[in-house]
């Protein structure tokens, strides 16, 4: 084996570090994304057809950058926002991008999917634009949210194995830089377990929570 | 209070235009108890749903308390309909939330605080007798269940206008009654407009003081509920009418009718307010050598004033029967006779 | 991030993905004379350049003469060589024939898909004879820069990982020499044809932006790096087919 | 038919277990259209759906047609469950199909041919007087009509059992009678077994044969729907059954009641049967020196035989009164006097 | 420009190909897939504990895997099914095989929202599983699993990118080699210009179709 526990241990971290905060800020930005989303479209709470088509036109483009491609086009916004363009901290940055406006679709086609009749209440109540996406829309949207942020973020461990383009190592890097490129089946092996577990767990709870929240 | 003013709404499908109102005007008074009836389809929901602007009127204009909704700006529109509750005919209610959050809802919107929350919730629960299900979420209630939730949140902010539709359908008669009592009583004490949809013209005579008839997008008839129970002019009023008051004739009974010769003699009689007072139909039987034989019909009070109607055969020689319903004539009834089948 | 001052002690350096066992030996050598080495590990080739152009690392070493110059041309960097490292022979490797010559028309061959290796493989194929490229070739060019073909080759880039693992589909592909070892494969017995040994396009270094060049730490890691037994760690490690190749910056064109 | 052993269901909540089914026993007949009441909440849903193993019984066995369904296949209940129509309490269509598509859904699933299935689905329709709204989609309909909608769909595979959940809750009295007639029509033609939920008695008076009470998960009482009409045992049915015979006085006559000083008598005069085939209050009234009025109270036919309770008030001297008590006595009515409010 | 229109138009038609037949078949296998995962899980229709662990055990583990790893480890079946482990149909088995589980999720995702109601009409009218599925759960879910869809086509064409690495060619591979590492801005700026164009156009396409589904 060409690396040592200690690496696979650092990598691992790095692994975290990477697809914890970047699920946390990309969810931060996604989430008001998606909102804004279906709130905004045609026939909605707060139609705003030009906005909706504005918005939706951003977040289809960076949906649409190859991640390797985005990673490089914001390096000067990366090195604003965390001081550097390389490291386990500035893969971050890229990652939020590519993240953040998928967890906006993930969650736009959540929302879209709760009963008109528990809106058509909050409107009868003279709800808030506010109240009604965080005590009618979220709300009844949860479960679905939960289950689809989990597939969100298993697609970001999914990115992260390409931040060793910006020296931002972790798992998925390991395993391409030395199980693949190197060879070393057993590097492989060990990251790619640790990868399933990792997801195995994700996935594992992501289910059983949507399950308690759905109570069925 | 409220008032329509010829109210269309067109709802547009892929090939149709379909007008479930078409032109209504109505006006309903401060402090008034609203019914309005009709078939399923007539346009119940719409109407009761262009009032808070749920359906927006596709021409003419609703107004609330003086207030056209539609010329509002969202803010105070928002206001205007935290003064309007709704119990919705499909409940409507959040699935994510338990029994008290779906009953606090519009009180924590409002900014209450929260024992003042606690309290009232608790109050309202305690009102529609589902105190023992404050934890439990709506898909584990009943269908009763579930729209005394509804109702239970319609009156937590104490609106000064209710909107009922078909609040009480899935409701067992004591719970209606329960349910009818309180709303009668709310009505009462602070004067709330209620406008309350329904089929069931048990719930009418019960409580309201007045009742339109919509038929197609129409209203086709309205009036005071005395005046609609017992002088209804369209087909559909009168079918409504019959349905409470048993005013159709039974099969069994019509046998019996179809089964006399000629010489018998069937009548409906229309008792109106003070006549059930006087003992008229055995004084009729100790005047004239008739006999009276009750076939059929109810009486019963309206609004406080005894109503009803009752189908009697009188038995006797055909002279006789005549100066009988002569008497009859007199007093403040109303008698038609009532012919066999032709059958 | 770097810092200019001479007496600066921690050297980050950038180097490629997996290629570390050397510096890792030459960075224990460092601690004891008093001087740390970072290493920053890149999969890929594209951002240890212009990480070290923007200060964010004080040196590379991952990268051929022929690619830095290129690099540097295309994106005007002012970066220099402080010291040459290793060659890594290319080779031509097949499953299916035993010389070049055999290799039939129409045949496809492998080549690594990012520019400088692509450049490299056609120099090699044409050093082969198998193709014709202009005189003006810059060493870093894609398929069409070939100009005769008479083979009628076709020519797949994938990515260099890829190379050793395609051969079963092609007729030849052409490995990087680090590749080909973790392969299994020894470059110089096993290949069809390789890089004549002394190729000097081909010589890795260590690079650093020109204005640090001077710096002593640097040269002091440089030098470190450029003793015998470095040299016999190298050998050792890569089993004959990395070769240590310690050469003046002037055999170089500096 | 449908046979009921024991049968418990119980549902499990994070804190609770509720009992909505706690030992009921129930034979229902092959050919019986048989009627359920209860409160919201007393366990008519469950019990339903314990039928078509909606809800599995927790224990206890069901058996329909002398097949425990617990004990078959998956292969066998499907086909067992093919023969079992339901119409849900709240409907439960298909948002993605048209009107047309939610009724034929069960026929396609059986294979039907295509004509047939336009055939039968466009005459169910039709039945249902919703032959207009084929093309629309359930959320384009009014809450009556998606009921109708659910009615048409239950009765497209002609089941041999039907089960109704609140079939007609959401219906006017009109629609009501069309669908109750149409239920008693193919219960009359095809011996078609119904099991029928309802709140509302009228429904039951309309077409049950028998009729079964339950309260908190229990049957209280039950019996042919005459029986249980003419002489309720338990609290819970004595109050349905007066929501549809009027027979609680009105307040205001109560208040008429009240008011009458101690001379005057009210008596509460039960019909049963033939009673009011013979003109017994022109009798009394004739034989006997005494005056009587009617306060309150109907007489409709159940069943085909006349029935009904009258509430009477007896003018006259106390032993004249005595004596056409007595009179009244001997024919076959049931006679209770009624007495002033102590307040 | 280091590369010429006819490339250009090549590189789309790789896209094009690698995606929609990609797409075709991992919807094939993920839609199988998805519907399992609904059907076999805790309290569902065809309730089997065990399999439905398993089979979302072995969705977790493809979802793990980094794509080049992926690439590598099925390259034996690759060249069983297309005969070679490069080219662009060569990508496309291990396209299918990253797509495929993502698709089973937003699938599940999509079908858990289905009404319980709808489930127990097609349960009372004796619907075998097969109909449960076909007649109630697909067209009740179906403009959630458009929307959803929609975002696994798009998530696909970023994938697609990667496939450069086994000679797939395509858009974001002349991206990637001409754009990024050979600092081409204008081949960069046309062909990511190409991508959000085909995203912008499916994505639109996407919502209007789940909007016409909807109907609201
Ligand atoms: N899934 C569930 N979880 C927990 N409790 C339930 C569930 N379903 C029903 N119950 C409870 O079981 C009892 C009986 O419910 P059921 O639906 O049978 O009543 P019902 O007689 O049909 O009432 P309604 O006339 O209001 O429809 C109620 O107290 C209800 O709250
Ligand atoms: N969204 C819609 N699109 C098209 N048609 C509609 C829509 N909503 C209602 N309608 C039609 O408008 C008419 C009136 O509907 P409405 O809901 O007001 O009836 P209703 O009187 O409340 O009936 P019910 O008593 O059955 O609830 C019906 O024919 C209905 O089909
Ligand atoms: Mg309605
Ligand atoms: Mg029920």
């Amino acid at each position: 084996m060409l690396v040592n526990y200690t690496d696979i241990w650092t990598a691992f971290l790095q692994t975290l570090t990477m697809v914890g905060l970047s699920l946390l800020f990309s969810t931060l930005i996604g989430l008001p994304l998606g909102i804004l989303l279906v709130v905004t479209r045609k026939g909605a709470l707060l139609e705003q057809i030009p906005f909706f088509n504005v918005l939706s036109g951003i977040v289809n483009i960076f949906r649409s950058v190859p991640f390797i491609i985005l990673l490089v086009a914001i390096i000067p916004l990366t090195r604003l926002i965390v001081g550097s363009s390389i490291g386990t901290q500035a893969a971050i940055v890229p990652l939020v991008f590519y993240a953040a406006p998928y967890i906006a679709r993930l969650i736009e086609s959540s929302l879209l999917e709760v009963d008109t009749g528990v809106l058509e209440a909050a409107e009868a109540m003279g709800a808030t634009p506010l109240q009604t996406i965080f005590r009618f829309l979220l709300p009844e949207a949860f479960s679905s949210l939960v289950l689809n942020l989990t597939i969100a973020t298993i697609g970001l461990i999914g990115a992260s194995a390409m931040a060793g383009a910006i020296g931002g190592g972790g798992l998925g890097d390991l395993a391409i830089t030395y199980g693949y490129q190197r060879f070393d089946t057993t590097v492989m092996i060990i990251t790619v377990g640790i990868l399933v577990i990792l997801v195995q767990g994700l996935q594992t709870t992501g289910n059983l929570l949507a399950r308690k929240i759905r109570r069925h | 209070m409220i008032t329509f003013k010829n109210v269309k709404k067109i709802y547009e499908t892929n090939d149709q235009s379909i007008a479930a109102l078409n032109g209504v005007d109505l006006e309903i008074r401060k402090g008034e108890i609203f019914g309005v009836i009709g078939f399923s389809g007539a346009g119940k929901s719409s109407l009761l749903r262009c009032v808070n602007l749920l359906e927006r009127p596709t021409s003419g204009s609703v107004t609330v308390d003086g207030q056209d909704l539609t010329t509002l700006s969202a803010k105070q529109l928002r206001e205007a309909k935290q003064h309007i509750g709704m119990i919705f005919q499909h409940f409507n209610l959040l699935d994510s939330n338990t029994v008290f959050a779906n009953v606090a809802k519009p009180l924590v919107l409002k900014g209450v605080k929260k024992d003042e929350v606690e309290r009232r919730v608790t109050e309202l629960l305690e009102f529609v007798d589902l105190a023992d299900k404050a934890d439990h979420y709506p898909d584990q209630l009943s269908g009763g269940q579930k729209q005394r939730v509804g109702i239970a949140r319609a009156l937590a902010t104490q609106p000064s206008v209710l909107l009922c539709d078909e609040a009480t359908s899935a409701l067992d008669p004591q719970t209606t009654q329960h349910i009818l009592r309180l709303l009668k009583q709310i009505n009462q004490e602070y004067g709330i407009t209620i406008l309350l949809i329904t089929h069931e013209m048990g719930v009418i005579r019960e409580i309201c003081d007045r009742v339109a008839v919509i038929e197609a997008g129409q209203l086709i008839e309205s009036g005071t509920v005395f005046d609609v129970f017992s002088n209804p002019q369209t087909a559909t009023a009168k079918n409504f009418v019959r349905s409470v008051m048993q005013d159709e004739i039974p099969a069994s009974v019509q046998k019996v009718i179809d089964q006399r010769d000629a010489g018998h003699h069937i009548y409906k009689i229309n008792f109106l307010g003070a006549g059930t007072g006087q003992p008229l139909l055995s004084q009729v039987a100790k005047r004239f050598d008739v006999d009276l034989n009750i076939l059929h019909g109810s009486i019963t009070e309206l609004q406080n004033i005894p109503f009803g109607s009752l189908l009697v055969e009188l038995i006797g020689d055909a002279a006789e029967i005549k100066r009988a319903l002569q008497y009859i004539d007199q007093s403040d009834v109303i008698v038609e006779e009532v012919l066999a089948d032709a059958s | 991030a770097a810092s200019g001052e001479e007496d600066q002690k921690t050297v980050k350096l950038g180097v490629s993905g997996s290629d570390t066992q050397v510096w890792e030996y030459v960075a224990k050598k460092a601690k004891k004379e008093g001087i740390t080495i970072e290493l920053v590990k890149f999969s890929d080739y594209v951002q240890p350049n212009l990480a070290l152009a923007e200060g964010e690392i004080d040196a590379n070493s991952f990268q051929t003469v022929s690619y830095f110059n290129a690099f540097k041309k295309e994106h005007k960097l002012k970066l220099s060589p402080i010291a040459t490292t290793v060659i890594a022979p290319m080779g031509i490797y097949s499953d299916k024939v035993k010389d070049v010559k055999d290799i039939p028309v129409g045949g496809k061959i492998a080549v690594p898909n990012e520019a400088t290796n692509m450049g490299r493989a056609l120099l090699l194929l044409q050093e082969a004879g198998l193709i014709k490229l202009p005189d003006d070739f810059d060493g870093n060019g894609s398929v069409d820069k070939i100009v005769e073909n008479p083979k009628k080759l076709k020519i797949v880039p994938v990515v260099a990982g890829q190379t050793p693992r395609v051969l079963p589909d092609v007729s030849a592909s052409i490995i990087n020499n680090g590749i080909a070892v973790d392969a299994g494969f020894n470059p110089i017995k096993d290949s069809i044809f390789h890089e004549n040994e002394t190729a000097k396009p081909y010589i890795n270094i260590i690079a650093t932006r020109t204005e640090d060049k001077d710096k002593k730490t640097l040269k002091k890691i440089a030098s470190l790096y450029q003793q015998d037994d470095v040299a016999a760690f190298i050998k050792k490690e890569y089993k004959g087919s990395t070769i240590p190749t310690f050469v003046p910056l002037s055999d170089i064109g500096e």
